[in-house]
């Protein structure tokens, strides 16, 4: 277990650095960092000057060398553009992207799992095939394009759309359901952790960004346990299980699902990576102030510093994920307690 | 051949599958019981609907398969027509079940001793701690050393043949009328088969349990049961005594599986006594589905089909024990152990 | 489940299998199928055969008229009969416009899903027949991969090739050329790990079957066997993630698109067209998105129909 | 107990779902597309960053609703010699730390603007020498005589010496020092409003300065100011138009409709100072992006007038603009000229640009390369695929390279000079032609004249002209000086003028606000109703 765990640790390692490698290797090519950090009226000479002062001359192995290093002393370095320390400010934007992910994550976990579980026990019924071929539409459009039309929905037609009278008695206002169409609503700081989760109107601010984020992992997911579900049902120790007259309950929801949960976890570690990227886009569309929003506009505006930190983090989380999730294994499948030989060559 | 008490009946059953390709009948009417306490040993090649019958018997027939006609009774009462509950507690409770492979049939991810909780809970109400006491217990009865700390372990940490034995603790934990056993050893190396099939005899007898024990390891049989029925495309071609069938087989078929002396392990699939090889269930020969492999086969055969007919104290399907026919027992049973085909040409005439 | 897997097939045997009697009748059976089969055909034609099929021809600048433009669909008022679907801002026939973006978006799905199938099935018979440390690195490799989401992937790649490009001008690639690359480059090199792991998988499945020890035993070369026996069985499931993949290819490049990674405005792709359309969608151009957007999911939905129903009708289990 | 929570939470969301929006006594929201960089009044020469700040800071000059000069710090100024220009500051100005505000401040205001890191520095371009006649009068000194010193002055913010050397903020920000300006997130000015809270990119509040030297005739009735950026369009609009903020801009040319068209909501257009035009290359002997080898086709005149003809204003007005522009025949808003009128636009004409093609050797056209910017000036990427499509018209096949900004600027300016033929934007910061004359128009030379003249034309007598305009005083010879150069720039057919570009605020109905031309928003015009 332990030796298990180094190993994974050293691998991380590993994988960090060449993450640390591409992302340098590709600033390389991307726009002049100078022009961004001093205005259009600054002399050639100005410009030589702070290239040479930002040690942009140095070789490239040089630069690299002080990225790395100060990149593991937790320093990226001054924004060119906000002129602001990019540490501080990934960890400004860290709990937004954070808490959008987290709860989009278990949104599409929450209802992904029972739909999948529906649809994989009930595999010709009705109903589950609905759910099968509205799913694709959750992967059928590019999630820019649903984040806009919820706001247009949402936040622009419910807001002007009139009052609905009740059998005249009483009259609903739609717009009372009307969701915030940017920003997180009032955030409550714990000790530096913006938090949009303990106010009305950051949770409500919520809803529209981490549905439009979840919906293509609901869809991953549930179509993933379904089909784990189709494959383990027909497996040997369910029929055995039924033969043994077990209550339906406990086979389907204890032996088949727990069955199915190591892909599932396994597909959800590595699809958090993915989360957090999309994150990118629904950021963008809904205004979320998260490092997702910060990193495109530092592409867009040749921040280098920015994207280098942001790329080493998404780096961070996914390994730091994929060892939890290494850990999860261990926790549901025994057979993996005894041999870790095993375990990475199906990680 | 009537039975004083059966405790399992089984009256023209017929399972089908919806294909694709037509329906096909992999359980074509067969009728037979078993008594308390008896070993009935289940014969055939692969796909003679064996396990088929198990698995109609236990109400766990895979879907689109299904119990076209006749039925099944336990005790006397029809349990193939019970909704999924009733049935539910039926199974484990009243009839056991042991599967081929034991090293797919318990849950990689449950400790044994859950699994045999869990079943044990589900059928009686001992609290957590008595079951595991039971279940402690049976690993023992099963002959699985230090059960006490097996118990807490997963399958994955148990040989081939100590799983087969966790197994038939599973199938026998809750004192079962009948356990279907289908294919319990094939699975496993020669050397633990005899053990295994041992164990169950013996377990079986202490508990009187009727076994319906499904193989085609004629071996096997002959070491177990008490009567065999030989089941061909579906159909039982001949159902008697263990000693009867094996010693002088009266189905040309089941002569044919005869033909050497069993040894375990021998397997009847490979029938080179009789060339060809069994029809497939969606295009059964009109008449006696062995006719066209039959060394004895008459026009009769090619047109009716055979019903079961009393022999002794055993059952067979064939027409050359028709006695309309006019022919005696000894008669046919010279012709089915004869070579040829000629001395049946002039029977027929 | 006795079918090809225990015995040596012959490359045409995934052939057989697809048509196999089973598959087609359940490719009958279900309607819902047969409807997306012809939908995807109809996109596909409408591809092929784009510049004889559409109406007009969107990418030849010198035909377009700025005066043209922002003229709402046929049957609405002051509706154009030239212009079917209305036309974009700067005056394309959407109906035009929108058969050109899917023989983009297919162009660049199909290159794209060509790449990482070929990239995958590579990696994955390298690693599973050859194991130990090669096999270790490559899947090491897989998982950097899937640390870095094809977003990231394409702002990566779209950065270090243009940046190439930018350094040898002797090439002189022009936009459109350069946009392409960057999108099957960035969506093909983000998709290889799904085919590496079940090649792999089978491979390592298939290596120890006989046949392949015989193979080895006769003296046939390695990369032989793997071809002539390996690849034969894991067709099926490649052919199936192939099509999801496609699927999300399409989908990937419109995302990138949004993200500016994507072939300019003037050769524009569905992705593309539903970027600019976005600009209009409150002001009362909706036919500018909407159309598209309603021609790349149906075209995404009905491939991911077919991918499922290919799903289960290759998996001889849950036949 | 467990119970009680739950439900007090699920109270506390419900009244959170179904309260009406909390409409708080005059807090005024609004949205911009992108954020101050930095709230150092000197780190970015940028129209917005400038603007947000100019509610917060103040010059010794501001400009009013139509720009005209009002003093500001400075209660007044006099030329007391050509090259000595007096200014008398504005007694009793406090600044929002309640420091007073005197010459030292105006004195360390101007070392800190032209110290290393400012982006600001031509600011004072040509100010040898800057000396305190006492504690409220300053002089500055100029190396010749500069009618237009001050002009853009309104954006040369006073900062406080004491509160800058306390925070030791004594220089723009250094990107290399590794650690932030204190003046990057803090500010203490004079002006109208005081930073009560601020994170980048997310939101700023502001909160009116009580102590205001103005507050007697001050026009808005705010309490509290919130701005948030939201870069994307439909976004911006869509936060508008369902209430949750009251005022945003630029709105997308085509959204203006639909916020006219709601009752709730209104839109602002004017006129904007900053002129869109094309440049072609007129320097490099053979083009970066082209088809043809050996020879630079923008050299020819006629080429040049090929191109200008070939681009059709008023389509573009009408289709991509909507009316928002206004199709220019100079390099300079007519606000900014006075005889603006004198000059008329040579009129599209495909078939002439057709023949002059042909004529200069090119019958069949030629290919190149165009380079835009897709989030700079109002829709710039559609007037660039627009023009394409225009040239393609007369035979020209143009590959049109659209990026961001950021990469846009550093591939076409100087140094790097990347490009053959682009789409830029001008407004003079001093609302002068010099501007734009000294920096577009005159030939590229080391002392920063012609920076911006990406394309290189060059033309002797332009030269000189720019040159005598500005030390010229005579505001009626200046003006003949200015004619003549933009004269001769159209007779050379050098650049390809567009258009002025048109402000457009989006609001909700009970906003008042003033709508300055050169784009910044001033919040004491802001009256919520």
């Amino acid at each position: 277990m332990v030796a298990f765990i180094i190993r994974r640790f050293i691998q991380s390692l590993f994988v960090m650095f060449v993450v640390a490698l591409v992302s340098f290797a590709m600033f390389q090519f991307i726009g002049d960092p100078v022009n961004q950090m001093v205005g259009i009226e600054t002399s050639l000479a100005e410009r030589a000057a702070l290239r040479e002062r930002l040690g942009l001359n140095d070789p490239i192995v040089v630069q690299f060398w002080h990225f790395i290093v100060n990149a593991v002393s937790g320093d990226f370095g001054i924004s060119y553009q906000h002129k602001r320390p990019v540490a501080d400010m990934l960890l400004e934007r860290l709990p937004a992207t954070l808490e959008l992910s987290a709860v989009s994550a278990l949104f599409s976990l929450l209802v992904g799992i029972p739909m999948g579980v529906y649809t994989g026990l009930n595999r010709d019924g009705f109903l589950a095939k609905v759910f099968l071929t509205v799913s694709l539409i959750g992967i059928s459009l590019p999630t820019f394009l649903i984040g806009i039309l919820l706001i247009f929905l949402f936040s622009v037609t419910l807001a002007n759309a009139p009052a609905i009278s009740v059998f005249g008695l009483f009259a609903i206002d739609p717009s009372v359901l009307q969701l915030p169409s940017f920003g997180r609503g009032t955030v409550v700081d714990l000790g530096g952790w913006r938090t949009g989760l303990l106010t009305a109107d950051g949770l409500k601010a919520l809803i529209m960004p981490s549905i439009t984020l979840g919906l293509f992992q609901l869809t991953l997911i549930m179509r993933l346990v379904r089909s784990e579900m189709l494959e383990v049902l027909r497996t040997d120790y369910i029929k055995f299980a039924r033969a043994r007259g077990l209550a339906n309950r406990a086979i389907n929801f204890g032996h088949a699902l727990k069955n199915t949960l190591v892909p599932v976890i396994t597909i959800t570690g590595l699809q958090i990576g993915s989360i957090i990227a999309f994150a990118i886009i629904t950021e963008t569309v809904f205004q979320w102030p998260g490092m997702g929003q910060m990193f495109l506009q530092a592409v867009q505006n040749v921040d280098i510093p920015i994207m280098a930190a942001y790329l080493m983090l998404i780096a961070f989380f996914f390994v730091v994920i994929n060892l939890i999730v290494d850990m999860l294994y261990y926790v549901v499948d025994p057979r993996l307690r005894v041999d870790t030989g095993k375990a990475t060559g199906h990680g | 051949m009537a039975m004083a008490n059966p405790l399992l009946q089984v009256r023209n059953l017929v399972v089908e599958f919806p294909t694709r390709r037509g329906t096909l009948t992999a359980v074509d009417d067969i009728s037979f019981d078993i008594a308390e306490g008896e070993v009935l040993g289940v014969v055939g090649e692969s796909g003679a609907g064996k396990s088929m019958t198990g698995a109609a018997v236990i109400g766990l027939l895979e879907p689109p398969g299904r119990i076209a006609s006749g039925e099944v009774l336990l005790e006397g009462r029809r349990i193939d027509n019970l909704p999924y509950e009733k049935m539910r507690r039926i199974r484990g409770k009243e009839i056991g079940a042991i599967f081929q492979d034991p090293l797919t049939s318990l849950n990689p991810l449950y400790s044994i001793g859950r699994q045999l909780t869990e079943t044990i809970m589900t059928h009686t109400d001992m609290t957590p701690t008595q079951a595991r006491a039971r279940a402690v217990e049976l690993l023992a009865e099963v002959g699985i050393p230090a059960p006490e700390r097996r118990v807490d372990q997963y399958p994955h940490q148990f040989s081939g043949g100590m799983r087969q034995r966790v197994v038939i603790a599973l199938a026998l934990c809750v004192n079962p009328r009948l356990i279907i056993a289908d294919e319990p050893t094939t699975a496993l190396d020669v050397s633990i088969q005899a053990q295994i099939i041992a164990l169950l005899k013996r377990l079986c007898r202490e508990h009187g349990t009727a076994v319906m024990l499904v193989t085609h390891d004629m071996g096997v049989i002959a070491e177990t049961a008490d009567r065999v029925a030989v089941m061909y495309a579906g159909r039982i071609a001949e159902i008697g005594p263990v000693r009867e069938v094996i010693k002088n087989a009266k189905h040309p078929y089941t002569h044919g599986l005869m033909g050497s002396i069993p040894a375990i392990g021998h397997d009847a699939d490979r029938l080179e006594q009789i060339p060809g090889s069994m029809p497939r269930l969606t295009d059964i020969p009109p008449g006696c589905a062995f006719n066209p492999r039959c060394l004895h086969a008459f026009d009769r055969c090619r047109r009716d089909r055979p019903e079961l007919i009393a022999v002794d104290d055993g059952q067979v399907s064939c027409w050359l024990y028709d006695t309309a026919a006019g022919r005696t027992t000894a008669e046919a049973k010279a012709i089915v152990a004869s070579r040829s085909g000629t001395a049946m040409e002039r029977a027929d005439g | 489940m006795a079918d090809a897997h225990t015995s040596a097939p012959g490359l045409l045997d995934p052939l057989r299998r697809f048509l196999d009697g089973d598959v087609w009748a359940s490719f009958k059976r279900s309607p819902v199928t047969v409807g997306a089969a012809a939908v995807t055909l109809l996109y596909f034609l409408a591809a092929a055969f784009g510049p004889w099929v559409a109406p007009h021809d969107p990418f030849d600048l010198a035909k377009l008229d700025l005066l043209d433009s922002l003229i709402p669909p046929a049957w609405m008022a002051d509706g154009d009969p030239r212009f079917l679907l209305g036309t974009d801002d700067q005056g394309r026939d959407m109906l035009s416009a929108i058969i050109y973006g899917s023989r983009v978006s297919l162009l660049i799905g199909f290159a794209s899903v060509l790449l990482s199938m070929v990239l995958g099935i590579a990696l994955g018979l390298l690693s599973g027949f050859v194991g130990g440390a090669v096999d270790a690195f490559i899947m090491r490799m897989a998982e950097i991969q899937l640390s870095f989401p094809a977003i990231l992937v394409a702002l990566l790649i779209n950065g270090v090739v243009i940046g190439y490009f930018k350094t040898h001008p002797e090439w002189q690639v022009d936009q459109v050329t350069l946009a392409y690359v960057v999108l099957v480059l960035s969506i093909g090199l983000s998709n290889w790990v799904q085919y590496a792991r079940t090649v792999r998988g089978s491979t390592l499945v298939e290596r120890g079957k006989e046949y392949v020890q015989a193979a080895h035993v006769i003296g046939i070369h390695p990369a032989k066997i793997m071809l002539r026996h390996i690849l034969p069985n894991v067709m099926g499931p490649v052919l199936v993630i192939a099509t999801i993949q496609l699927a999300l290819a399409v989908i990937a490049e419109a995302t990138l698109s949004f993200l500016g990674v994507g072939v300019p405005p003037t050769e524009p792709s569905l992705g593309t067209l539903i970027r600019v359309g976005n600009d209009y969608l409150f002001s009362g151009e909706w036919w500018i998105t909407i159309f598209p957007g309603a021609a790349l999911a149906i075209l995404v939905l009905a491939v991911n129909l077919l991918g499922d129903w290919l799903r289960d009708a290759l998996n001889p289990k849950l036949r | 107990m467990r119970k009680t929570l739950m439900a007090a939470a699920a109270v506390a969301v419900l009244a959170g779902a179904f309260a009406a929006p909390a409409a708080e006594a005059k807090t005024f929201r609004w949205a911009f597309q992108g954020d101050a960089q930095s709230l150092d009044p000197y780190s970015l020469n940028e129209t917005f960053t400038l603007g947000l700040l100019g509610n917060v800071y103040e010059g010794l000059i501001r400009r009013d609703e139509n720009l005209q000069i009002q003093p500001a710090l400075a209660e007044s100024w006099e030329i007391v010699e050509p090259t000595r220009w007096r200014f008398h500051l504005r007694k009793g100005v406090k600044f929002h730390n309640g420091n007073e505000f005197n010459a030292d401040d105006v004195l360390f205001s101007a070392d800190r603007v032209r110290a290393e890191g400012s982006d600001l520095k031509t600011r004072l371009a040509g100010v040898t020498e800057i000396v305190k006649v006492d504690d409220h009068t300053v002089d500055f000194v100029t190396d010749a005589p500069n009618p237009i010193l001050n002009a853009e002055w309104a954006t040369w913010y006073i900062m406080d010496k004491e509160w800058s050397e306390a925070n030791d903020a004594t220089a723009p920000t250094d990107v290399t020092a590794g650690k932030e300006n204190y003046a990057t997130r803090n500010t203490n000015g004079t002006g109208p409003f005081m930073v009560a809270s601020r994170e980048t990119d997310v939101k700023t509040v502001l909160k009116p300065y009580d102590g205001w030297w103005d507050a007697a005739n001050k026009k808005h009735n705010l309490t509290e100011v919130v701005m948030t950026p939201i870069s994307s369009d439909s976004t911006r609009v869509a936060a508008l138009l369902s209430g949750e903020i009251d005022m945003m801009y630029p709105v997308p040319v085509q959204d203006m409709k639909r916020l006219e068209g709601d009752p709730n909501t209104d839109v602002l257009a004017g006129p904007e100072l900053r002129t869109i035009f094309l440049g072609m290359d007129q320097e490099y002997d053979e083009l970066l992006y082209s088809n043809v080898k050996g020879k630079n086709p923008f050299k020819d005149v006629r080429v040049r007038e090929a191109f200008y003809r070939a681009v059709d204003v008023e389509a573009i007005k009408k289709k991509i603009m909507r009316g928002l522009s206004t199709p220019s025949a100079l390099m300079i808003s007519p606000f900014l000229f006075s005889r603006s009128d004198e000059f008329k636009r040579p009129e599209y004409d495909p078939e002439k640009s057709k023949k002059l093609l042909a004529e200069a050797g090119y019958p069949d056209g030629f290919e190149v390369g165009m380079d835009c910017p897709n989030n700079r000036y109002v829709n710039d990427e559609k007037i660039c695929q627009a023009v394409v499509a225009m040239l393609a018209k007369v035979g020209v096949k143009v590959d049109l390279l659209a990026q961001p900004k950021a990469q846009y600027f550093a591939k076409i300016l100087r140094p790097k000079r990347d490009t053959s033929f682009y789409l830029l934007g001008w407004t003079p910061g001093s609302f002068d032609s010099w501007n734009v004359l000294y920096n577009i128009i005159a030939t590229p030379a080391d002392d920063g004249r012609g920076k911006f003249n990406v394309g290189g034309y060059s033309n002797a007598k332009v030269d000189e002209l720019t040159a005598k305009v500005l030390s010229e005083t005579d505001a009626k010879k200046r003006d003949q000086m200015i004619f003549d150069a933009y004269k001769q720039l159209n007779d050379d057919w050098g650049y390809i003028p567009l258009h002025q570009q048109g402000l457009a605020w989006g609001k909700r109905a009970n906003i008042e606000l003033a709508q300055r031309a050169d784009n910044q928003f001033m919040l004491y015009y802001v009256k919520v109703n």
